[in-house]
């Protein structure tokens, strides 16, 4: 965790794009984390900010992570990690936990993906014939979340655009994605479809529209870099 | 990361209800009905509420206040047998009553509060329970759909609270507290005792904090509180 | 409560009936007793007896009423009674109440009448223009408890019978009711109808048909008493 | 009035299950898991079960042990992405598999402990989730109807228990222990304490003993329970 304030001047374009997305993160929201890139945005967050982050294990208020060696048995996140308690925390069975992502009380989801579609859409549990180890929780939190945002690379890792026009794999959910993080820009769903929103720092426009499967609306004016 | 405190003022959680709110209020008989926050709702002069409740309370507490102000609309309830009132504005018309089976009641709060659009039972199946109510058949089974229950406003009564809202309740205070506190919009608390955050075990929170909006401490438990001599 | 034994040589004939239901509870019962009469089974049962009382409110292992001034003002019964826990008692919502109740883990549950048919149908919440204050939870303890039995005297007020061909109040149940202890018999519903089982010490089998609304059938040998 | 002793040895509980049943398994991960429970179902070799997790934990502990002795024959998750044995043993047809979304497993779990027939969701609604399940039209929307999930047996891992059957969990080793501790036929209890009856203050009990059948304290606390190095 940062000292006070949200990490500045990161330097590797993964590590850049989780910073960014901690900015994501207003103040007294209730947060879930998905596993993998999403659960590293923790590190960036300013020490003591006020933020209720919430694990579908069946926990709410996430401290710190612990070694090996200081680690409580019972108390892990839903992606395994050894996790520790705030004053405030609460643990509930795992009926209570989808009671509040799918009640409206979940505010922000950050999940992974394999592909995000200029609708929203969003596939990020199964490809067909080589990985279906189940969905776990990720359908609900894709669904209900008042807010989904995406944590991906831009591109695959034989180059091939993500952010697609239309998704190829078993969907998670249809239409929730509201904004997509990547190592190269800040991308928004919108009514018309992909809305470029910022740049990582020493790149283009043109290379994240190379990058991208489907149509990128570009800003009239300037575009902010993260 | 630490966890924001949701400590206010009765009168400043009371105000944000608007005219016209479904107002779901915990307890069952006297123990966990907001009676404070009762008070408060017809101090403002809230109008033309539907409230959700287990039973009315009896005449001169609690949710009688509501009706014989003339601030209650529609009253949805298990029972209401104890309180002349209730059944005198009742068979006047000057309140809509709709009478729910106490577990089924419960069952479509929690549903509210589980983000569920409703359940399936055969609760009342073939009484008068189930008149105009949606049947559908599954796997041969004739059963009835009752739909999830959300509130505009939930009011909570609560022996324990600490800022962020995580809550605590004492013996059948319990009651329809914490499914209500799940499955309204705004989740409003009273509480005996407020505790700083981390005074509660996380391991012994009834109602985790992240359902709840408002924490309003008590500064007095009325005699509406106590036991009532019969 | 009695001393160690149920209790013998009641005099008083609606007294004699709820010494008779009491023994009806089998030890390692799980037993909801519903408001009315049903409620006074209890100072019936031997001192120490292996139940688990149910109140609807949200308790399970009730132990004895407390008088006003060593009431808790948090701790009622369903019917308002001030009672008391026991080592081993629990507290919990009013979903969790009833998720016992239609999920079989009641055993038993004791209920009043205005009127039972034959068929063991139920009525007992509701007289259309003259009192109808709700079912609160009688609906789902008639409808889900593993044994239904009635406890109500034979006839009402004016005389008429309550046990009946078929019932000509709302029903709270249909067909559920398994036995009924009266003041004057023990009649069990069967599929020929209504069976007498026991009679009312100075009773006799034709006063308790003269009494009844419907055929009641006679064992083949002597009918025992209580 | 007394409340009766459950207390029993786990010899004695598990043999009580027949080969065919459906069982639920607790836990999350590791916390939870009820793994002396499941290495007695696997030393009396049960066959033929059907078991309902939330995930296959890891190779070489608790629910694979029951695909690598054979006795598993469907297995009803929400994920298995841990225990590459489970992926293999699905893929080549060794074991049935039935994928769940998370929470709404979770609800099913807990609609047959509450007695209802099925929830009504909009949950996995336009993904192969949905697929060949019932859909039925309430209000104008589309909704799943998930069917309640009762079991045979269910296995639960608690911190602490008392005669009578009431529980309590630590941490996140609550997860799916409490809604399967209410759908079973017959409940087994491993705990790490047991206490006299008393011992657990009435509005600390998180599952209450009524939904109980066999407590079994366990002699020792096994390697399987503790932390995971990775």
């Amino acid at each position: 965790m940062s000292d006070g304030n949200f990490s500045e001047n990161v330097q590797d374009p993964r590590a850049r794009m989780v910073a960014r997305a901690a900015r994501e993160i207003a103040p007294g929201m209730v947060v879930n984390l998905g596993i993998g890139l999403p659960t590293k945005v923790i590190d960036h967050l300013p020490e003591g900010f006020p933020v209720c982050l919430h694990t579908e294990n069946g926990m709410a208020g996430i401290g710190p992570t612990l070694p090996y060696e200081a680690a409580d048995r019972n108390l892990i996140d839903a992606g395994g990690a050894y996790v520790s308690p705030l004053p405030g925390t609460s643990y509930f069975d795992s009926a209570v936990s989808f009671a509040l992502v799918r009640s409206g009380r979940l505010d922000l989801t950050m999940l992974g993906a394999f592909e995000v579609a200029e609708s929203g859409d969003l596939a990020n549990w199964k490809i067909p014939g080589k990985f279906s180890p189940g969905a776990g929780g990720a359908i609900e939190l894709a669904q209900k979340a008042r807010r989904v945002v995406v944590l991906t690379t831009h591109t695959d890792r034989k180059g091939n655009p993500k952010l697609l026009r239309q998704c190829t794999l078993p969907l998670t959910a249809r239409g929730h994605v509201a904004r997509i993080f990547t190592d190269m820009a800040v991308v928004d769903v919108t009514p018309r479809g992909f809305a470029l929103v910022e740049l990582a720092s020493g790149t283009t426009a043109k290379e994240v529209q190379e990058a991208t499967g489907a149509t990128l609306h570009l800003p009239a004016g300037d575009i902010p870099t993260f | 990361m630490s966890l924001p405190d949701k400590t206010t003022t009765m009168e400043e959680a009371v105000a944000a209800i608007p005219d016209g709110a479904v107002v779901m209020l915990g307890g069952f008989g006297v123990p966990g009905t907001p009676f404070t926050l009762i008070h408060e709702l017809v101090r403002q002069g809230k109008r033309d509420l539907t409230v959700i409740k287990n039973d009315a309370n009896e005449a001169g507490m609690g949710v009688d206040h509501l009706i014989v102000a003339g601030l209650m609309r529609k009253l949805i309830v298990t029972h209401l047998g104890l309180n002349a009132n209730a059944i005198a504005a009742m068979n006047e018309g000057r309140i809509k009553v709709e009478l729910c089976a106490q577990g089924i009641l419960a069952e479509r709060i929690r549903a509210g509060g589980a983000g569920l659009q409703a359940i399936l039972t055969d609760i009342g199946l073939e009484t008068e329970l189930a008149e105009g109510k949606q049947v559908i058949e599954m796997a041969g089974k004739r059963l009835l759909v009752e739909p999830a229950i959300r509130a505009d406003v939930a009011l909570i009564h609560a022996d324990c609270a600490d800022p962020f809202g995580n809550l605590t309740y004492l013996a059948t205070a319990r009651n329809f507290n914490p499914p209500m506190a799940m499955a309204a919009e705004r989740v409003i608390v009273e509480t005996e005792r407020l505790v700083p955050l981390g005074g509660i075990s996380p391991d012994a929170v009834e109602t985790p904090g992240v359902f709840v909006d408002h924490i309003c401490p008590l500064t007095q438990i009325s005699e509406e509180y106590g036991v009532v001599r019969r």
